[in-house]
């Protein structure tokens, strides 16, 4: 049941709702999964000195992402007792209200996969190099940083 | 000792290209850095981590790699 | 923003993967939004003594389970910065594989959905009174208990 | 005092039926609960919560209510 090897995380453009739907459909034949916890994240149309942000561009430097995406795959199969686990990240533009991250994991039980998905989304956000452009609408730009 | 150097994000903006070959004599990732800063004086505005071989590095770790990364902030999710 | 208003949480039988991915689509228009946690119950084949579980069919005290989900609501509310929040829970049979609750927090930050989606599931196991027949295959069964 | 008891669940079982009107003189819910046991012989075996009005309550609790309910263990999720 468990599919720990590596595949492709990054996808291009944003992550549609039709695409999560249907991943959660496949898991429906895993019978023996009790528990689903999914994380989106989902780009804001913050407003910084009255311009707003209307899509952030995503760029990355893959090799060393994939790297780390499949280190902490590793490191979240070893601690805590998965069933199945899906990192999706866009690459490109991907605008305001649209959906750039989905992290998927299930287990036969509930506890497991709040404290799993919560270590899986923390270390993307600080460990995989993966960058921000964010575009107001006037076109001009700033760089996103995480906290 | 060639190596490649790779820019990403704003650190891109700045050398305005995103990988470039260089033939350097340095030990250190630090003494590269200080040849980038000359070339790229925007360069010591801003805040980047290194990557050596796709692995993180301090400035003073030894120069062993074919591929240079300069990485500012994360900004995934 | 903030949809606090009471509504109908239970849902005849299962809970299908289109219907959260649109209510995922749903969110789209709302870009305040940064992160959203979505958590699902899938009814697991359990073995016991040999025999598995082929569904669960739910039944409910709905007067008071709904003035609990409101009280874990408002609780949430309270607690938490969320932008909204949604709770889905199924009466009436659920085969194995297929989805029984649904609980969706958003938020324009990402650690208060982690926080809030616990919150609310566990608050949900604990205090609202809905009762789970395992009917195995052989038609015989026994009364699900939360832990 | 007329009242409704409700049963759900395994308690369903017990009692083969999922609500009844009950005239009762009786003043606390340990009373009624007492009068429940010697009709239902089987519910002394079971595990169960009592709600009066939708509140979880104790036995020792006065009966006031209009709606008293016997609650089997949880499942929900």
């Amino acid at each position: 049941m468990k599919d720990k090897k590596p595949k492709s995380v990054f996808k291009e453009g944003a992550i549609s709702s039709e695409f999560i739907g249907n991943s959660i459909y496949k898991h429906q034949t895993k019978t023996s999964i009790g528990a689903h916890n999914i994380f989106l994240g989902q780009v804001r149309a913050d407003v910084i000195d009255n311009k707003t942000v209307s899509a952030i561009e995503y760029t990355a430097y893959e090799e060393m992402s994939n790297a780390k995406f499949h280190e902490i795959r590793e490191a979240a199969f070893e601690k805590f007792e998965l069933t199945c686990m899906h990192i999706y990240h866009s690459l490109g533009k991907v605008n305001v209200g649209e959906i750039c991250l989905f992290v998927f994991v299930s287990s036969p039980r509930r506890k497991v996969v709040f404290e799993a998905l919560e270590f899986i989304v923390e270390a993307i956000k600080a460990d995989v190099p993966i960058f921000g452009k964010e575009i107001f609408e006037d076109s001009t730009h700033q760089w996103k940083q995480n906290n | 000792m060639r190596i490649t150097v790779r820019y990403f994000g704003q650190i891109a903006e700045i050398t305005n290209k995103e990988k470039e070959v260089l033939e350097f004599s340095g030990h250190t990732i630090s003494e590269l850095m200080e040849s980038l800063y000359s070339k790229y004086t925007l360069l010591k505005t801003k805040d980047f981590q290194v990557a050596q071989n796709q692995e993180l590095v301090a400035l003073k770790t030894e120069l062993t790699g074919q591929e240079i990364a300069l990485l500012p902030p994360f900004a995934g999710g």
